[in-house]
């Protein structure tokens, strides 16, 4: 915000210390990851670096985790590209095209978030056998895309909403159809919507379990959070340091992924344009 | 300067018939993918959903289920805990969504007023809760709450319980806060880099502090951002319940902290033997369902969310 | 000649490196049986893809119930014998019955284990895996509220002839809460979540859980009342911290092996987790704790614990039901059931308890004798939400929200709701 | 001057009755207009005139609500945009800015799938007249305000449009450049031939550039005729008031006698013109500030080389334009 | 004329040795200027010059990297915008979309926390004033351009501040409107007394309304003086070409025997300047096309009452304004 007022390190000040909460809670699990034993935040037991030993090993029967990295990559990344280009094509026909029953529409969009996603695990269980989906990762996909793609639709109609009409019509008139304005002038001119959108579901999708796990039954895919919840089983031995270890490899992707499209969450504006 | 010279009705007639056509079939073209998303995971699962739960399914009549008719609904409202349970998700609901707004914008508004680089380096530190698995965030709560001389808290404040136990509803609302609370702050932030700076700029020269800017100009600009925020929210909340699965399972006690989706979750998923109640879960999913259903056609209808729509300018597809 | 490979699918659940063996000796059993194929001249060979699951229970069972709704379930499956109820009920698994008479290594089995897999007159499941859940007792605290070593050495033997009651629990541990032995709250800790260990106490008090007979569920009013009546006292009398529900597990055997709460119940397996995961070495856990059997309710009184052993159970909808059901045959075998020890559970074969490796290990031969008092869960598709709203109970009654009486009602009202006639109330 | 045009690929077009309204505006009423072949018009009024609306309803963005659209004896209303063959240059220039200017002017072309050579060919050949083939490999953001509105103009013309529609093309542009842009678009516009309609609210942007004007107002067309013709012979008040700058002064008055009479001031005029209440306009700059008439100065304005005054004679107010500066400029 | 400012309420403004970088960008250069109590200054000059920065570092928006500002014997700069006593109107108004035009306007009456009586009747005599008392009701988006830019004014001058800062208030108004407008700013600001800085890149707007302009280039301020002078007497080819519409004919050559030479073209010079290498500027209406110089007419566009004409004389344009009809307008 422009205008920053004089005394902004002690708004500083302030946000620090309601912030120093999360960082306490970080510290202790970095800490936890490098020491045996901790009590508050203070490393009361030795140094070790055999939590991180995952980095190199295979720990039991689980495959290497940069195996799972890579596949947790292409899931979310998967449901990331399809997120965007399900929720783009209809937020471009909600907020361009003129057809009856627009408003309906985008009001449908936000009634669907209040569909409760794992209260109707079993129900799309049946609709992804009878689709001949279920043990298949497409269906776990096209399941998780369905979550994410209110909020996709909300986020890009927005962004389609800002674009000028000038530069649709100038298209127009020279030949384009609507398909091909989509493609080659209106995905471009959102592509921070398309980032934005993109980094969102990316880092929901990287944190999603029961999905993947429930609905792939024979094999395994392994994903990063699989494999944390693999090391957290309810068998009253979590070993807390390699877990905190697993936990903070895990939620490195994601700080990274948000560091590089900070930017774009930035710009995700849900006020729409009016008029 | 009237040419006079009559219409031709026939050439009208078979250009606008054309027209009319083509002009669905665009907007089909682009809805299709939505369309069939939504016909198969959203409303055949709540079909579905429904039909299970006038069943008695349970992974023991998985292959055979019987009708029951509206036995499971009646299930629910002969409960004891029914009354508690929706008590509890009121509470939940409500104080996580006020602490979620409110929070976000708070910290919206002081990370804008920040530098950039130290702005953008308090909204990370903000998002990390929600890019952390839950277990693991669970674990660093659970730490920091557990009795000394583990937990942090108990060792400062030298209290020897559970601060989960002792306060479970603080507990699970800030928890649950402190999440939701970074997608309002990613929103609100967005919302302010877009007031143009010529508004700061008249309101300072207008003789407002900072802080009268904020509360007279931004605030108010917020309007739709703060909408949505609450709708999206509001029908997140009620959905969800995995934190507080994780930090109380629905207790201390008798669903002290449990509420309904946990409950509808743990019928229809939990259960110490093999035997769920399916039928029994998804009727409790129905009943969440038709209250977000009615959530969200009050908010669109309170917050008249259609005015963000407006006609496109052009007339052809 | 043509050999045909028959490929299965085996799925096993557990914790890491002490569980393993489960998942390894089903590829160890593929080893002996195609030797004995090949001795045999069979024409075809066998083959195992295994799955180690160790994340949780109820995802591991959501996600067996949907492999077999859907016919993508494994060949063998290696769940609790608990499982057995729902899933026979459902006609997911296939008895075992015939396969049992007709190989006799299914019969070195210890007798009492055929109990546990047993139900509506059938077989269902090759146990494995059966462990007891010890009473635990700190040595070392003992010995500071002035116990000598001798009376510490008896204690196993004074519980085991009902002497030393769940009364002298509470009257040892608020003497050593008194005595600044143990902070308040740290005289006794039962496990922090749901579990099967609450049954035995239980049990102890009276109760039943099932009808031999018809095979309902039983509730048994006086025993649940004199056990959450029990259950408040300890928390009255700060034996027992009112905080304990929900603790994570971390932090309960952190107190414990820290040498902070006086007694507790746990599992036979916790021993080695102790020595190993929380560092104590065996050596120092030998020296802190002894254990007995779970205490009775009234002097003269039985005392106790409890088994939940695993079985391996069969997909109904298997193709390769008789080669899987002969491969097992083969899982039962002295040299890989002692594989047990790694994870401290008891073996399940005669002869297996004579081979040296169980002898010499000291813990579980001197354990192993609980077997003779152990009680089981029923086997029961209603006992999932049975002990759920028990437990619930419990955790009510412990937090002050409710007096034992009143937690009786409530469990008393809400089995008749939830179980209709398929629960007895006595 | 609309009989020097050259008829090249320019087609005639034609508004028959066509309207259109926007909820309860009226934004074009029935309007009814014939450009020739070749012909450049310019659409003159006040904002919210309803010239784009007319504009967009010709280019097929609009759906007319009556009346047709002739190109020739093509009758194009109900044809997609994209069949209708016309270019449209916009008052943003809506240029496409993650495209270079190269690709923003080839994308018409790109749309018909010609080859990568010929798309090269036209767009360097465009570029060319239009002066801005050094620019060719920037995006729209890294040319000036001149140079976009060019690329927007080469965009529109490199299909080779039988019709040209601009709206409002020159009002982003500084003052400099306008004049500059003003007769590069109406020489490209001769030397193609292309029929086109020009819209503005700047009435000597119209007067300088049009064969013919076209003035409205609230959705209804008020002359439409050659530039001298609407200067020297407004057909309404409005038209006199808004063609002209400074604007004519309008007064309410009578004629007797072969004299306006209006508050305090009298102007002789011919005889021929009928007695009666009467309208008088007169041009700022047809006044001359002399003779025997009483006035107060009471606004000065200096225009560079001439001076705009404001004098008060009577109740009335009059503009007077003038280059000699007035004796005292005090107010 | 800046003799004849009345001195209200306005204070005067010096700015000493002001400068401003951004990065790399020297936005503005050491600048010096003094403008007098009351006095309506114009900062003139092309996009990005600097003119905006000025403004901002006058109002205190922006720090200055160096220099002082003053208002009379206050020294300002280091103060916060609020206690500057300025009042600004944007280029873009700036109005706050959720307000009204009433509580637009009261803002910064509210923020002093006057009484809500003494506000309304504030707010309504501005509103009075500028004519838009009927649309204090609305918001912003309701009302037309005309409409916001009064509002912003009235909202810039309603707590009636001692320096008032307008940046380009006028750009974003149609022609006939803008032209109306001048003179109500002028009129107020003469009324009020208030100083006043303008900020503009249209020459005609500066010269119109301003006592005196301050000519900048590239964030340097090239002349700054009456309207007049600046149009008879500009300080160099930059303030010649720039002030004046149609831009001044300027040509490279040499002066020697009491004639400029250039291409083709020989002009008479007095016999008082200097011989050798010089730039000659000759104003568009001051060329009259008679004589016997032979030319080819390349350009010629109506401009309503004169017409401008491109001459090419040799290898130089020269452009004409006349208001004679030219023989032949065919190109
Ligand atoms: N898409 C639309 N929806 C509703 N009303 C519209 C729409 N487009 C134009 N109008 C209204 O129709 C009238 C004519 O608008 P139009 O844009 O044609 O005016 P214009 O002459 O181009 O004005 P300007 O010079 O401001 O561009 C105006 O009252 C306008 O508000
Ligand atoms: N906040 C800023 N950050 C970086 N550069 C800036 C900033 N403001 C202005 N500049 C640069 O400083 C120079 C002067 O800008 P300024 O806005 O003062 O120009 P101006 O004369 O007002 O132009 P215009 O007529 O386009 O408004 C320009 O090069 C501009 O890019
Ligand atoms: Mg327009
Ligand atoms: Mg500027």
């Amino acid at each position: 915000m422009p205008l920053r007022p004089r005394a902004w390190w002690l708004v500083l000040l302030l946000l620090a210390a309601i912030t120093v909460p999360i960082v306490v809670g970080y510290l202790w699990i970095v800490i936890g990851s490098f020491n045996t034993r901790v009590h508050g935040i203070t490393p009361v037991g030795e140094w070790t670096l055999e939590n991180w030993r995952f980095l190199g090993e295979r720990l039991g029967r689980r495959p290497s985790i940069w195996t799972a990295l890579l596949n947790t990559l292409l899931f979310a990344g998967g449901v990331s590209l399809l997120v965007v280009t399900v929720s783009a094509m209809a937020a471009y026909a909600i907020s361009r095209l003129s057809f009856p029953g627009r408003g309906w529409f985008l009001g449908l969009v936000l009634v669907l978030h209040a569909f409760p996603a794992v209260s109707l695990l079993i129900a799309s269980y049946y609709v992804l056998r009878v689709m001949g989906l279920f043990d298949s990762l497409v269906g776990v996909v096209l399941v998780m895309t369905s979550f994410m793609m209110p909020f996709g639709i909300w986020l890009l109609k927005g962004f389609f909403d800002n674009i000028s009409w000038e530069m649709e019509m100038a298209a127009l008139v020279v030949g384009a159809s609507r398909w091909r304005i989509f493609r080659t002038i209106a995905l471009p001119l959102v592509r921070p919507g398309l980032f934005a959108l993109a980094v969102f579901t990316f880092l929901v999708a990287w944190g999603e379990f029961i999905l993947p796990y429930t609905f792939i039954v024979s094999g395994r895919t392994w994903t990063l959070s699989i494999y944390l919840q693999s090391m957290l089983g309810d068998f009253e031995r979590a070993d807390y340091g390699l877990v905190a270890a697993v936990g903070l490899f895990y939620v490195l992707p994601a700080v990274a992924v948000f560091l590089v499209g900070q930017r774009y969450l930035l710009d995700m504006y849900f006020g729409g344009s009016k008029g | 300067m009237r040419s006079g010279r009559p219409r031709r009705p026939e050439a009208g007639e078979s250009v606008s018939t054309r027209r009319a056509g083509a002009h669905l079939r665009t907007p089909a073209l682009f809805l299709t993918p939505a369309f069939v998303v939504i016909a198969l995971f959203f409303v055949l699962p709540a079909v579905v959903t429904v039909f299970l739960s006038l069943t008695d399914l349970s992974a023991r009549t998985m292959t055979n289920p019987t009708f029951v008719g509206l036995a499971n609904y009646e299930y629910i409202l002969s409960s004891r805990w029914t009354p508690i349970v929706v008590r509890n998700t009121v509470l939940y609901v409500t104080l996580t969504l006020a602490f979620n707004v409110v929070m976000g914008l708070a910290l919206a508004v002081s990370t804008s007023l920040l530098p950039d680089r130290i702005g953008n380096g308090l909204r990370l530190l903000w998002l990390l809760p929600r890019i952390t698995s839950p277990v693991i965030y669970v674990l660093i709560w659970q730490a920091l709450l557990a009795p000394a001389p583990f937990g942090l808290v108990g060792n400062l404040m030298g209290i020897s319980r559970n601060v989960v136990n002792a306060h479970p509803w603080p507990t699970v609302i800030l928890a649950n806060g402190l999440i939701g609370a970074s997608l309002g702050m990613l929103i609100f932030t967005a919302a302010i880099r877009s007031i143009p700076r010529d508004l700061f700029h008249a309101s300072a020269v207008d003789g407002a502090t900072t802080w009268q800017t904020v509360r007279r100009v931004v605030l108010p600009l917020m309007r739709w951002p703060i909408m949505f925020v609450t709708a999206y929210q509001t029908l997140s909340l009620l959905a969800s319940f995995e934190y507080i699965l994780l930090l109380t399972n629905g207790g201390p006690g008798f669903y002290t902290t449990e509420v309904w989706s946990l409950w509808a979750y743990k019928e229809a998923f939990q259960s110490y033997v093999g035997n769920v109640e399916f039928g029994l879960g998804a009727a409790m999913a129905a009943v969440l369902v038709v209250v977000g259903i009615v959530a969200s056609l009050v908010y669109l209808r309170v917050f008249r969310f259609d005015e963000l729509l407006s006609r496109p300018k052009v007339e052809v597809n | 000649h043509a050999q045909r490979t028959v490929n299965l699918v085996g799925w096993a659940i557990g914790p890491d490196d002490p569980a393993i063996h489960r998942a390894e000796n089903l590829e160890a059993a593929v080893d002996l049986m195609n030797a004995a194929l090949e001795e045999r001249g069979a024409d075809y060979r066998v083959a195992i893809e295994t799955d180690f699951e160790t994340v949780s229970w109820d995802d591991y069972r959501r996600r067996i119930l949907l492999g077999f709704e859907s016919g993508q379930a494994p060949d063998i499956i290696i769940s609790s014998h608990i499982d057995i109820g729902t899933w026979a009920d459902a006609g997911y698994i296939a008895p075992l019955d015939d396969y049992i008479d007709r190989y006799e290594a299914f019969g070195d089995i210890a007798d009492s284990l055929w109990d546990f897999v047993t139900y509506k007159g059938s077989v269902w499941g090759v146990p494995l895996n059966p462990e007891a859940r010890p009473f635990y007792f700190n040595k070392k605290l003992l010995a500071e509220l002035g116990w000598s070593d001798e009376e510490i050495a008896e204690l196993p033997e004074r519980v085991r002839s009902g002497d030393f009651t769940w009364r002298d629990v509470i009257d040892v541990s608020v003497q050593a809460v008194e005595a600044g032995v143990v902070e308040e709250g740290h005289g006794y800790w039962h496990r922090p979540v749901n579990g099967p260990d609450f049954w035995h106490t239980y049990y102890a008090f009276g109760g039943r859980l099932q009808d031999e007979e018809t095979g309902q569920l039983v509730f048994t009013r006086d025993a649940a009342l004199g056990m959450l009546t029990l259950y408040r006292d300890m928390v009255e009398q700060g034996v027992l911290t009112r905080d304990l529900i929900n603790m994570p597990w971390n932090d309960w055997h952190r107190a414990v092996t820290d040498g902070r709460v006086l007694f507790n119940s746990a599992g036979t397996w916790t021993w080695a987790q102790w020595a190993l995961e929380f560092g104590m070495g065996f050596e120092a856990v030998e020296e802190t704790f002894g254990h007995a059997l779970q205490p009775a309710a009234e002097p003269g009184g039985r005392p106790n614990t409890l088994s939940q052993p695993l079985a391996h159970m069969l997909f109904a909808g298997s193709e390769n039901l008789d080669v899987a059901a002969e491969l097992l045959s083969y899982v039962v075998s002295p040299e890989l059931d002692v594989r047990a020890l790694e994870s401290a559970h008891l073996p399940v074969l005669e002869s297996t308890r004579a081979l040296p490796e169980f002898v010499e290990d000291e813990f579980l031969s001197q354990v192993v004798y609980m077997l003779d008092y152990t009680t089981a869960q029923p086997i029961h598709s209603g006992f999932g939400r049975y002990s759920d709203v028990f437990f619930r109970a419990i955790s009510a009654v412990e937090a002050g929200q409710v007096d034992p009486e009143e937690g009786v009602e409530i469990v008393v009202d809400e089995l008749r709701r939830a179980l209709g006639d398929e629960v007895i109330i006595e | 001057m609309s009989a020097d045009v050259r008829n090249g690929d320019g087609v005639p077009v034609s508004l028959r009755g066509l309207a259109k309204r926007f909820g309860s505006v009226e934004a074009l009423k029935p309007l009814d207009l014939d450009i020739a072949a070749g012909e450049l018009v310019a659409f003159l009024g006040p904002s919210g005139c309803g010239k784009t609306t007319t504009l967009l309803l010709i280019a097929g963005i609009y759906k007319a609500d009556e009346g047709e659209v002739w190109f020739a004896d093509r009758r194009v209303d109900g044809l997609h945009p994209r069949d209708r063959d016309v270019g449209m240059v916009f008052q943003s220039y809506a240029l496409y800015p993650h495209l270079t200017l190269f690709e923003n002017i080839a994308y018409p072309l790109r749309l018909k799938r010609l080859p990568d050579a010929e798309v090269k060919r036209r767009v360097e050949q465009i570029a060319e007249v239009l002066g801005i083939a050094e620019q060719l490999g920037r995006r729209p953001s890294q040319v000036s305000g001149g140079q976009q509105q060019r690329a927007a103009i080469a965009r529109a013309q490199v299909k080779e449009p039988s019709v040209m529609l601009l709206d409002e093309p020159l009002s982003n542009l500084d003052a400099q450049i306008r004049l500059q842009a003003r007769g590069e678009i109406r020489r490209l516009q001769k030397e193609l031939g292309v029929t086109s309609v020009l819209v503005t609210h700047d009435q000597s942007e119209a007067l300088a550039m049009a064969d013919r004007v076209a003035v409205f107002r609230d959705g209804a067309l008020h002359q439409f005729a050659a530039p001298d013709e609407l200067y020297a012979r407004p057909a309404d008040a409005f038209v006199a008031s808004f063609v002209g700058f400074p604007p004519m002064n309008l007064f309410e008055g009578e004629v007797r006698g072969g004299e306006f009479l209006t508050d305090g001031l009298r102007v002789p005029v011919p005889r021929s013109w009928p007695e009666g209440r009467a309208r008088l306009g007169i041009r700022p700059e047809h006044v001359r500030l002399e003779g025997d008439v009483e006035g107060e100065m009471v606004g000065f304005e200096p225009q560079g080389r001439e001076f705009l005054v404001n004098v008060r004679v009577g109740a009335r107010q009059l503009q007077v334009l003038t280059t000699a500066r007035p004796p005292d400029t005090s107010t």
